[in-house]
């Protein structure tokens, strides 16, 4: 079952929901404003009762797979259980109605907050200071490679380029090319670990830095990482940390320690605030002592046993979005980490290797192992054989796995393994998850061997069938150069006055 | 789980890592009950001041409006906050189409023809729409007109930095702006001349950039009527919490043409075999994951979830409802401000100048009356000197449907006995 | 996709959650009380982590039907849209937090709430004064019973009969029952109404009080209700009134101005609060004054400015639950009352009658309709025809709705119908809604007119298909009469011992 | 839809209603906004006092725990908050198998054969379980032996009354008698003589009926190991707010020979054709909507919610959580009787009886001392004058986990102060 759109189900009959009135004498502004600057008709918004909307968006919502109902094995993305506490702490009225521009010895709570979670990051991952202020993991990047930026212009460097691994995500160089730099891309070896004399020979004083992750998209640690920092650090460049996969090794080791000067953590992933569907997320940024200067303004600062807002910052790179981050996230990430502690933490990062490498062992037989484990918190399998022998691809097998209840991991990333499945389990999920998804996993793979065309059908149990991107994106553009009137990327009235008109 | 892995211990699945990086913990207390843990994270929460709705008259780009219920019983659903982004399409119809319907409720707001699926707040949509306009002319120059936010003007400078952007202030356009960036009503909650600049834009051959206040869409010409390209702004007001500053809600629409400039996700509707209506992510080939250094945008995980409390909230409202919160919101800040300009020595600052529910004044002693008024309880007025030397001594006053009359009253009595 | 128990994901693995300790060194109660007070083994809870929780029980909750995502035509039950807002009222930590044995300086708010939501009350019922105690409908008509019997009693009156009518809800004659009444049927006449000569004929010096709901159970007002309560008060017998059916004349007429003496109220089916799945509900109890010596204690009284707690009340009929009655159910009350106000009321119910006629209308052809119309907030359908003449019974048409996204209406009940099909569409629900229904009852109709069998094997596309009751009550009765050890009333551990033993 | 109808007005579909009934309108005010609405339900909340968890030391019945959050996360679920009670199963599978297992959890606890769905109560658990005793002995007496909790004992008046059961206090069963109901901890927290009592009952050929806290259970023997035929008890302290004294949760256990006598619904598992297990409505025939005035009981709408928020509850605590939390209720209750009964002039009220975490104590000049805690917002002990003669002076302390060995020192050193 569908669910029609709120413009479909919308009905001129509905009244408007009872709002105060103004109680004040005085003209509306119709009455006073001039003609021009005034709206000709009200906007085309629907118009639906409360109860009619709590049961539009409940039947949408039955729609999606999430991770209180579904194993949620996408890899990258950290798909783990959100304690609801975090949601209880952050709808705590102490924070959620505090106005950003209140007087800062009103928000004291708020400002030690966000200090206790600066010093808890640090320990984390082993860096001197942590920005609070970007939105999220891309964010993050851009706002260090700006740092890097501009810590080297102050020492008079104009460097113009930024390795990014092949196997990177797909923020890393759109994150360096927004900062303006050249990307060039170091490849990976046979063993799934970035080549050393690749980097080398694209390593030159035209190098900003080196973006990595570790372990890197494939799941697997760079063992080389020190002499990969010494190498990067004796050409004078920076080594950037993308923390998407900082849930491997909390506790066991620390990007700082490995030679990093600039980490970005994604609370969304490692500290369980939730996705949202898309965000809102935080991905606030370490920094070691040379880039401290650099980092966005405001900071927090203990002065005087009181918390301020340090504006005065003079070799700041600015401000990276409005306000001070996202807060919200801010509570959600600083409760975790309280009731987690040292302690669980470690715990967390240990369980999440070994579930990955349980699930790995249960999988290898059935899908191909590209590379040789151990993996730390995820893996990468490839389809390519099956594609090869019965013409399955890792999509119809992410399809399948949709059909037996599962999300899908993520496929076609990283772009360095053809057919790419890749599985992040976390450490929430019990032992029987990992086993039913092995299991499905496995039944799958038997129908491609026996049924191939089944497989192609699939999904059949959802909402919808799988949906015709192509078709999509033909009529998109028919509609971008101006062939069509139907935007297909927002709904519009069949046609002027015509009754489903909401207004 | 070992054993069936084949190892002895966890150590032999951690053998890549070498052995000088291996902590022996983390120097962070251990972990917590549940209870202890909201016990302390409440101490926190306590040690900050909470205003009331009522008596909040401080605004400045985050404004306390009624949040109907009904929004946080949809965006507290499991079902969408422990969503990911829809990459698997059949999975996701629900955040997909609740994406669909903001982008659809946004284009109606703003007049325009597209808009996407979220930013991260108002002040990174300016930035973004700046690097659209950039890219479509190839001209390395924005105007800021006027008095837009100045941290969005802040966060604009250093998005523009790497690429090279130059940030003017004010100035007329000529070839080498790729835009020009009003905001409307501007941060001291002034109308300005949307038309007029929109108009100078495009004779220089620039893009015009219209950052809005989206209740004020209720009673005020759309972008889209006075020809703005691409408009943007912030949606907390949509159904968000003040929540010190965020997580709120970007929101970006534009003119067809720019569509494929446009950053981050966008939801289209597509088919499946029997012919079902379905949503799916759309025009991916501009975004990061298939296009990496070549991408419209960096953006990825974007602010989803508050894109629906925003849908949820336009739903409420529907179009009579949201004209009747501008209404009233128009009419208790025109009320304020007639009452404020009796006082002596207060004065409006631009009384020349229109305004909907905000709106400068010059008031005298400045800061020791903000210390009063905190103490009665009361989120007073915000100082723009804070930001512009040249308005000095001039404040901003913020009425909505919360601030009721008898707030109204209260606050401006307390001034009235201060002022005597 | 059925949900194992949580009995059965239970893991030995799981650690208990983390909890404070208790800081204070001191023996635990192992330590020192007598062996023989002791628990001899843990008791056997299930162990899963909290991840596993929230996935259990969002399952679970997806399996379920309910307003917010289906229309819930059940007949008597109001199940109309339940405002979120009563939700976050009754959450304030103002109420939530309250320990009932607080000082009455400390709680003047609750009591204010209970005073006012009494002078509610008796405004919309037409009574004197108002008990919030009642837990529930059935509760309710308990407690207005015993007042009944006590006044009688009181003035020297041994009435031993109580008169329910033959379409009387079964709490009824049970709530007789329990009060220690016998019960006399009182027989409904061609017209659905009560019959005035029966009722004459049964009505004797030991009546004690006819119960009656308005409109009765078939939807239908009891037009000559003045000349019953004439009847019925001319023997010297009171007159009870069901308000599960309230929700039909709200500012239309009150049950106080056609003679009633004791009304209950279903907060839960008139005033929004949930229903929960089966609760919890409220069912206060309004009087006149003659009763209101009667009433449970405490009541709420204003003194001097005061609110308080009476427990003096020497007539009382005593306590009928601890406390003051469920305090949280009439927050929501309470706060519905506020946001509609008595216009609101009145448009809920005459949009209600507008609702229940209207869908009346549109199934009329396809299903017979034993009684005339218009009738009011709900109608009564029957199948006996397509039993007859198809097989297929009301059952039948029910399990089919389920299978098109609509909760079943009432079946079987009222018990005067045969066959019957209740159903109350309440005034939240949209004509678009009422359209979909009617068609699918055309449709389901038509199936049972071409192909009854299919019927027979509806629901097919919900998680379970008809469920067997007759060899559950079979088994249950092995159980209970010791031929068989498994309990059917609840899980129990294969064996003893065996691995799936919790702990 | 009136035309549809083929009427044309409202008042011809309420011809049936005679015309000196019809009002003009009802006696209250026009309704509110949502934001008014809660801005004045506010207003009532704020004129109540909330003392802090930590801080409270009162109980009788309802007491302060720790409520995990996942608790108001499972009941703030529309599907299962605004469901109804679930008569047709296939469509209620959430509701049924969360009644089964919160049946399971209940008899577990209880070491008894089956619990039902829920009572309203602990008092009219009290009430039903003696009705059951009545039924199944054919006799009219019940005896309450000690103290119980004075309100259920009332409510337990008030339902006898009708069907003629008298109720004494105290004395040894007899051939009259059908139950012996005791509490387990008593009203005063102490324990009793369950073994005894019980043997005492069923020598008399009475049933034992055995009032019980749910988290004593986690470490005291259950009534089950003992011999009680019925075990009932209020289960607020499974997960749910205090809310000045409801809604809460009775649940009622019982022997197996007794359980066509039980109130209530029941769930129970049945198969499809597919023979996939589900759950329904069981022993259906026990109740008012089949049996009507032969039913076992006239209860109808239970309190399914907060049998779902037990549920929650005790899954979340499992075997080892529940009895941690009675472990720490219980060490710090003594720790605190300790330090009490050294206060000049304090004494505990029955030294020689034992108890968990809640006690008698018997203070100098109470209502003083309550004041002077109050206005230090500490919610003291409670009176135990007010419904025993007997125990003018006496009041009880309760600890739990919430507790913490702050505010016991806090509690300490402010009455060490007052008797000093
Ligand atoms: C490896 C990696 N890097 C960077 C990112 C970007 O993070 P965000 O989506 O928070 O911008 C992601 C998340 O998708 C990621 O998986
Ligand atoms: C007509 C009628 N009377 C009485 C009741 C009993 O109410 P409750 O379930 O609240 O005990 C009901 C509800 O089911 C009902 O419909």
């Amino acid at each position: 079952m569908t669910e029609p759109l709120s413009f479909e189900l919308s009905r001129p009959a509905v009244d408007p929901p009872r709002l105060p009135d103004a109680e004040v004498a005085g003209p509306a502004p119709k009455d006073v404003l001039p003609a021009d600057t005034l709206r000709s008709r009200p906007p085309g918004l629907p118009r639906l009762s409360e109860a009619e909307i709590m049961r539009h968006y409940s039947r949408m919502a039955s729609l999606n797979y999430s991770i209180s109902e579904n194993f949620y094995p996408l890899g990258s993305c950290t798909m783990k259980y959100n304690p609801v506490v975090n949601e209880a702490a952050a709808a705590l009225a102490g924070f959620a109605c505090l106005h950003p521009y209140q007087d800062e010895d009103t928000v004291q709570g708020a400002l030690e907050l966000m200090w206790r979670l600066e010093q808890a990051l640090c320990a984390i991952v082993g860096v001197d200071r942590v920005t609070l202020q970007p939105a999220a993991g891309a964010h993050g990047e851009w706002t260090a490679l700006s740092m890097i930026r501009a810590y080297q212009h102050s020492r008079g460097e104009a460097r113009t380029e930024v390795l990014v691994p092949d196997s990177a995500h797909g923020t890393n160089p759109a994150s360096a090319a927004l900062s303006g730099f050249q990307v060039v891309e170091v490849l990976s070896g046979p063993d799934g670990r970035i080549s050393l004399a690749d980097l080398e020979s694209k390593l030159s004083p035209r190098t900003s830095a080196l973006m990595l992750t570790n372990p890197n998209t494939l799941g697997l640690f760079e063992r080389e990482i020190l002499d990969i920092a010494e190498l990067v650090h004796s050409t004078g460049a920076m080594l950037y940390y993308d923390g998407a996969n900082l849930n491997a090794f909390m506790g066991i080791c620390r990007p700082g320690d490995m030679g990093f000067d600039a980490v970005h953590m994604n609370l969304h992933k490692t500290f369980t605030t939730p996705h949202g569907g898309g965000g809102p997320g935080a991905g606030p940024v370490g920094v070691k002592e040379e880039l401290v200067p650099f980092l966005p303004a405001p900071t927090v600062e203990r002065m005087n046993g009181q918390l301020t807002l340090d504006y005065r910052r003079p070799h700041s790179i600015g401000r990276v979005r409005s306000f001070y981050g996202n807060f919200g996230m801010l509570v959600r990430a600083y409760t975790y980490i309280l009731a987690m502690g040292g302690d669980g933490l470690s715990q967390a990062s240990q369980d999440a290797v070994l579930s990955a490498n349980y699930l790995r062992k249960l999988v290898e037989g059935d899908l191909e192992m590209p590379h040789d484990g151990p993996c730390m918190h995820e893996f990468v399998a490839s389809a390519h054989g099956l594609l090869t022998h019965h013409g399955v691809r890792a999509l119809d097998i992410a399809k399948a796995l949709l059909d037996r209840q599962f999300y899908a991991p993520t496929v076609y990333f990283p772009l360095v393994v053809p057919e790419a499945i890749m599985v992040e389990p976390t450490e929430t999920e019990s032992k029987a998850t990992l086993d039913a998804f092995a299991k499905a996993v496995k039944d799958i793979v038997t129908e491609a061997k026996t049924n191939p065309q089944g497989l192609h059908d699939e999904p059949k149990h959802l909402p919808v069938g799988r949906l015709d991107e192509v078709a999509a994106a033909r009529r998109i553009n028919s509609y971008l150069v101006g062939q069509s009137e139907d935007p297909i990327l927002r709904w519009k009235a069949p046609s002027e006055g015509a009754p489903k008109d909401p207004c | 789980m070992l054993e069936t892995i084949g190892v002895e211990s966890m150590d032999d699945l951690l053998v890549d890592i070498p052995q000088s990086l291996r902590l022996e913990s983390l120097q962070l207390p251990d972990g917590l009950s549940e209870f202890e843990t909201m016990t302390r994270v409440k101490a926190l929460a306590d040690r900050n001041r909470v205003f009331p709705d009522r008596l909040t008259f401080r605004g400045g780009g985050v404004y306390r409006r009624f949040i109907p219920a009904v929004v946080g019983a949809v965006t507290s659903k499991p079902e969408f906050y422990t969503a990911y982004t829809p990459y698997q399409a059949e999975a996701s119809q629900g955040t997909l189409q609740a994406i669909f319907e903001f982008q659809t409720l946004i284009a109606e707001l703003c007049g325009l023809d597209v808009a996407n699926a979220s930013l991260y707040d108002g002040a990174t949509a300016v930035a973004e729409a700046a690097m659209m306009a950039h890219v479509h002319t190839g001209r390395n120059e924005v105007i800021v007109s006027g008095y837009v936010h100045p941290e969005y003007v802040q966060v604009l400078r250093a998005f523009g930095e790497g690429r090279g952007i130059k940030v003017r202030k004010d100035g007329e356009p000529n070839k080498k702006t790729a835009a020009v960036i009003f905001q409307h009503p501007d941060f001291l909650g002034l109308l300005v001349d949307a038309r007029g600049l929109t108009t100078a834009a495009h004779d220089a051959g620039a893009v015009a950039i219209a950052c809005v206040d989206p209740i004020s869409l209720a009673v005020l010409a759309p972008p889209g009527e006075y020809g703005a390209d691409i408009a943007v702004g912030e949606g907390q007001q949509l159904g968000l919490a003040p929540s010190f500053g965020g997580p709120h809600v970007g929101f970006i629409a534009c003119k067809r043409e720019l569509v494929r400039k446009l950053p981050g996700r966008l939801v289209g509707t597509a088919h499946d075999a029997q012919g079902r209506r379905g949503f799916v992510l759309a025009l991916a080939a501009r975004e990061q994951h298939i296009r990496r250094e070549k991408a419209t945008s960096n953006i990825c995980t974007n602010h989803s979830l508050c894109a629906l409390a925003a849908a949820v909230y336009l739903t409420y409202m529907g179009p009579y409802g949201l004209r009747h919160v501008a209404d009233v919101s128009f009419k208790r800040a025109h009320t304020l401000a007639d009452r404020l300009k009796a006082l002596p020595g207060w004065e409006l600052a631009f009384p020349e100048r229109q305004f909907l529910n905000e709106f400068p004044v010059r008031m005298p002693r400045a800061s020791a009356i903000q210390r009063k008024l905190a103490r009665k309880g009361i989120l007073g007025p915000l100082d723009m000197g804070r930001w512009f030397r040249e308005l000095k001594g001039v404040v901003t006053f913020t009425c909505t449907e919360v601030n009721d009359v008898r707030a109204i009253d209260e606050l401006v009595e307390l001034l009235a006995a201060l002022e005597s």
